[in-house]
């Protein structure tokens, strides 16, 4: 069938005849190249229409076709043991026993935030908690991923505010927990933030779910909010940088309505175990084109779409706005030809609008109708499979050569109390409890450890089990070498649920990177993706999921490279749950894993000399393993009162983030050859630091002997006080309290100055 | 004892209500959508927390529109026990069964934290299972719970023993007098703005939350006793 | 067709968390001129009537059931042909 | 001293779950009639100024910096002597 060719009324204006498109070269308004225009052309044996383009350009960008880093991610390792469903759909499914599955998947909202932080950070919350209840799933979790430009400048504060605000807005309204997260500020994110969330679900194997198209004359149908001109082309402006001129190309601001994604998470659910679907897949970027189009390819059928019946918001719009909308809150279904009453009834109860908008057909042709008119025509595969792939060579940048001369000398005379008192209150590292305190993280009480320790666990009710989740990153590591941040960050997330008591399962990632069409740019991509597969192939927690957001430049120049672990553990026993905080004085302090006293890249370095250099701490992989392995099997022995990974500030901050929550000291004399500023600010991988009975300490070292760890003994817990005496002389010697003011006081300071838009 | 928690579209903390009383009373309990409007089969009716219809236009102002509250009206004037929950209490003030209304907390921002609350007054049936003046602590999570009543209901309030709990320490919200709590004049309607169904079990951080359950199945059992 | 602009406002008795707290923002914008800030609603209905008295009938039983809470807030509107 | 009334409204393309909803409220209320509603803000703010030239440029600049969020809202406002 020929789609009509005339050009359309549109609210914008004409649109341009396929003939004007090809001669006054429209297509790169759209972002795609001459070749792909060329590829369009082929596919369809003709001119393409701009509906037809539109979708196309949609389909073959960055965030939905993944074309510049579909080759790099193959490297990642996806399969294990436990993995019911890797990368490709909604989320990636991990076994956990008892027929049950943990679903999980983290997603980037960064460029929205940047123009309407709200909104756009809330929107990255609904979207993420579809894309998991459409595996049929039951969320039970949220966390997030933020970056933001330095706290003095009203601008970010504004944005910081809102974005949280709007995080916090939607999974309290939704009623999932947002059990933890992180947070980092650096210059690098100033014009450029990241949001980036994560949710955890819990399901019944028979009851996953796939997003596929299946059986001829099978009917769509539309579920949700109505489509309003919201967002249009979101998909393609997530793969462009950022600039003066996005102002103008802003689409309308997406708004997200929690309310309405509680109803449909709960019609969805209920629908899912009425056994009812065939398939299911949210409109998430792309709108209604994506998630029809994958949904058919998948199926190896056609589709037809009849755009009249989708509910609509706006008057008058055309065929192109209403495939290309991103409004939120819309879900496609499949199900067999006779149960549409069915599904009604469901719909109904929960007050959801709904219409039949589709048919699958025999085939491969995706139409698109309207106004009984073919708007539309295409083979489907083309806009899926098909889509082009960039293979690009990266190019390692001359400063990474400069990184192995640098050396830290100059950090060396600082007082360790002064450091210690500036790492505390460098927002990065300071509490957090200002951000959240404003998300519900105890809504389904299941939440056995709250925000606040190095990984949050959720109990499943019924069962003995629990879940732990964290999510890590440290982007000057990957800045001053990719690949050991890469691999860094999974170690780190792995590290934090073992000290809850966790076997770590698989990870979800989020990579966030300027423009990949930078050769130095896509060298960091390569090398940080071959990090942490290395990282993971070694854990044995495959990759499950993920997303890519690059582009993440403002005026041209790149962000640090961001890429975003999400890791979920399993503990087998509640008995197993264990805290980063200290429990009771006498309890002896041993800290588990080597000390280089690395100072590259680390939070004393930026915070003293605005700006880092060097190599990022080493790396070794098998040590890693063997005191991943020696720490949980001293938590599943009850050998310990508590365990807390050290990551930025090394020794220093982690004993005294112990000391915080229980408000108890620390008493601790050592001898080394480090001096004092690196041995207690450097920030070596692989270690952990334990808290443990007297009793139990002779049990302790003669575990981490056999696994070959190296232990230290430091101390005691004891008293009021954080005192650390090195080599015969105190270097520090500061009540618990006053430490925890300036911890605590950091971020709400900072946040009391003014606030513009 | 019945229990009946009410399902309104946008509850989320219905589930953790039925979970409360399964683990502390183990009595039967029934989800009641919003549409069902008798209640009669019911001995105690808990409005829990969540965004009943988003909380758009004022917290609990749409639900208390809702079919069910009829039959929540009759229990509670025929002296059965009627238990609100943050956006339960909400739900009631609305619907005028309990006095005050709430505004936006003071700093303006949403609350998640464990609290911990003076019991004001121990001898309702929802309370006398706790010390008078106990401290207790249980977990809060609202954006809208700064109590207000004028000054003349404040000090019938006060009067009339219907300040139930109060905030202790820091108050969370700006809330008149420290406000946590209050119950209507008969004392068998109860609105708090902290969770007790959160505090049951040790790992939850606090298990307070608890003895206001026993509370209420021993107070229906003296009342059954009694007849 | 009718269109009602109604505007919400909090009783002058009640403080008000959310104009405090603009309040606060304009001054340390510079704003040090303003000295209060109330916060209300604005809400704008349309509504099929054939007269205006039916229109205005309807807009203040709308108002009264549901609209304003009398515990703290006060209402008013207007009413245009639309 | 003047008086100056703001109404920040969303603009029209943006979606209004609030509006909806209380919509949906008013036609379960039985008020059918209803076709649509918005939902705004209002801001009563008090400046002292000698001028309402003065007053005016500070609303506008208030409006512009912190009141609405221009990439969502759009406001206007009502100036008075007070
Ligand atoms: N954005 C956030 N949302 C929720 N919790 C957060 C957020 N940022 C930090 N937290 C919580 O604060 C605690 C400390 O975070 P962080 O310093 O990043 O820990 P770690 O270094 O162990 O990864 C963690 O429990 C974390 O979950
Ligand atoms: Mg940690």
């Amino acid at each position: 069938m020929q789609p009509n060719q005339k050009s359309k009324e549109t609210t914008m204006g004409m649109e341009p005849t396929p003939e004007e498109i090809r001669d006054r070269q429209l297509f790169s308004e759209l972002g795609l190249t001459p070749s792909e225009y060329q590829q369009v052309q082929h596919h369809l044996g003709r001119l393409p229409n701009w509906t037809e383009l539109g979708i196309y350009s949609v389909m073959w960008s960055e965030h939905c076709s993944y074309k510049n880093s579909k080759p790099l991610l193959k490297r990642l390792p996806t399969d294990g043991p436990r993995v019911l469903q890797g990368p490709g759909e909604g989320a990636g499914v991990i076994d956990i026993g008892d027929g049950q599955a943990v679903v999980f998947k983290i997603e980037s909202h960064n460029h929205p935030t940047a123009v309407e932080p709200f909104q756009g950070a809330a929107t990255g919350v609904g979207g993420i908690i579809r894309d998991v209840f459409s595996m049929g799933a039951r969320p039970v979790a949220l966390l997030n991923s933020l970056r933001f430009g330095p706290l003095e400048s009203p601008r970010v504060r504004y944005l910081f505010e809102q974005a949280v605000a709007g995080i916090a807005h939607y999974g309290n309204i939704v009623g999932i927990p947002t059990v933890g997260g992180e947070v980092e500020f650096d210059a690098t994110y100033e014009g450029n933030p990241l949001v980036n969330a994560m949710c955890v679900g819990i399901i019944d194997h028979e009851d996953l779910q796939q997003g596929v198209a299946k059986g001829i004359g099978n009917p769509v149908i539309y579920v949700g909010a109505s489509t309003g001109r919201d967002g249009i082309h979101g998909a393609t402006f997530a793969s462009e940088e950022l600039s003066d001129a996005s102002e103008e190309k802003r689409p309308s601001v997406q708004a997200g309505d929690p309310f309405m994604e509680k109803l449909l998470m709960e019609a969805c659910l209920e629908l899912v175990q009425k056994e009812i679907l065939l398939g299911i897949q949210d409109m998430g970027a792309a709108g209604l084109t994506c998630s029809s189009a994958e949904m058919t390819a998948k199926g190896g059928v056609g589709l037809d779409l009849y755009l009249d019946d989708v509910p609509q918001r706006e008057v008058g719009m055309t065929p192109y706005e209403i495939m290309l909308s991103e409004s939120q809150e819309r879900m496609l279904l499949v199900v067999a030809e006779g149960r549409e009453a069915e599904v009604k009834e469901v719909l109904d109860k929960w007050e959801l609008p709904s219409a039949v908008v589709g048919r699958v057909t025999e085939g491969n042709r995706y139409r698109i109708f309207h106004h009984r008119e073919c708007v539309a025509d295409m083979p489907v595969n083309t806009l899926v499979d098909d889509a082009p792939i960039n293979y690009r060579q990266g190019e390692e940048p001359s400063s990474y050569r400069d990184g192995t001369t640098a050396s830290h000398q100059d950090l060396h005379h600082l007082d360790a109390t002064d450091a210690l008192q500036q790492v505390l209150r460098a927002p990065s590292l300071a509490s957090k409890r200002w951000v959240y305190q404003q998300y519900d993280s105890m809504v389904r009480t299941s939440t056995a450890v709250r925000p606040g320790s190095d990984a949050a666990v959720i109990v499943l009710d019924g069962f003995d089990k629990a879940l732990a989740m964290s999510v890590d990153g440290n982007s000057r590591y990957v800045k001053l070498d990719p690949w050991v941040g890469g691999a860094s960050a999974v170690a780190e997330a792995a590290r934090n649920v073992v000290c809850a008591g966790a076997r770590p399962l698989a990870i979800t990632d989020c990579l966030n990177f300027g423009n990949p069409e930078k050769p130095e740019v896509f060298w960091q991509l390569e090398n940080a993706i071959d990090g942490m597969g290395e990282a993971c192939r070694q854990l044995a927690t495959p990759v499950v999921g993920g997303n890519v957001s690059l582009y993440n430049e403002t005026k041209g120049v790149a962000i640090h490279p961001t890429p975003v672990v999400g890791m979920v553990g399993l503990v087998e026993s509640q008995e197993h749950i264990t805290t980063q905080s200290f429990k009771q004085a006498g309890d002896v302090l041993l800290l588990l894993g080597s000390n280089r006293g690395e100072l590259g890249g680390s939070e004393l370095q930026q915070q003293v000399l605005g700006s880092i250099s060097g190599r990022p701490p080493v790396l070794d992989l098998e040590a890693e393993k063997a005191l991943q392995s020696t720490v949980l099997h001293l938590i599943q022995t009850k050998t310990v009162s508590s365990a807390h990974d050290l990551s930025t500030g090394g020794l220093a901050v982690a004993l005294a983030e112990a000391a915080f929550a229980n408000a108890l000291g620390v008493h601790m004399d050592v001898k080394t050859d480090l001096e004092t500023i690196p041995y207690l600010f450097g920030e070596s991988q692989s270690r952990v630091l334990l808290s443990l009975p007297k009793e139990s300490v002779a049990k302790a070292i003669s575990m981490a002997d056999e696994k070959g760890v190296p232990w230290c003994q430091l101390g005691e817990v004891r008293g009021d006080r954080l005192s650390i005496t090195i080599n015969g002389s105190e270097v520090i010697s500061q009540p618990v309290s006053r430490l925890q003011t300036i911890w605590e006081e950091a971020i709400p300071c900072a946040m009391n100055a003014s606030l513009t838009n | 004892m019945r229990f009946a928690v009410l399902v309104f579209p946008g509850s989320n903390c219905d589930i953790d209500c039925e979970k409360a009383i399964q683990k502390v009373l183990g009595e039967p309990i029934d989800f009641v959508w919003h549409t069902q409007r008798n209640l009669d089969d019911y001995d105690a009716i808990i409005v829990p927390g969540g965004f009943s219809y988003g909380d758009y236009l004022r917290a609990g102002a749409l639900a208390r529109f809702s079919p069910v509250m009829e039959g929540v009206v009759k229990a509670a004037t025929e002296g059965k026990l009627v238990l609100g929950i943050c956006n339960g209490f909400q739900i009631l003030q609305e619907a005028g069964l309990l006095p005050g209304a709430m505004r936006m907390n003071d700093h303006l921002k949403f609350r998640c934290d464990i609290q911990p609350l003076t019991v004001v007054n121990n001898s309702l049936p929802f309370t006398q299972d706790y010390q008078m003046n106990e401290t207790i602590r249980l977990p809060i999570a609202h954006g809208q719970g700064n109590f207000y009543c004028d000054e003349a209901t404040h000090y019938e309030l006060t009067q009339k023993g219907q300040i139930v709990f109060r905030y202790q320490g820091d108050n969370p919200n700006g809330s008149v007098d420290d406000i946590a709590g209050v119950c209507n004049q008969a004392g068998n309607v109860l609105g708090l703005m902290p969770h007790p169904e959160r505090a049951i079990v040790e790992w939850m951080g606090s298990q307070d939350g608890g003895k206001m359950f026993t509370s209420m199945l021993r107070y229906w059992e003296e009342k059954i006793g009694a007849a | 067709m009718y269109k009602a602009t109604i505007t919400v406002r909090l009783k002058p008795s009640v403080l008000d968390p959310q104009g405090s707290a603009v309040k606060g923002s304009l001054h340390s914008l510079g704003f040090a001129a303003v000295t209060d800030v109330r916060i209300g609603k604005t809400m704008e209905v349309w509504i099929s009537a054939t007269e205006s008295a039916e229109a205005e009938q309807k807009v203040d039983e709308m108002c009264q059931k549901l609209l304003a809470n009398p515990v703290i807030e006060t209402y008013d509107y207007e009413l245009e042909g639309a």
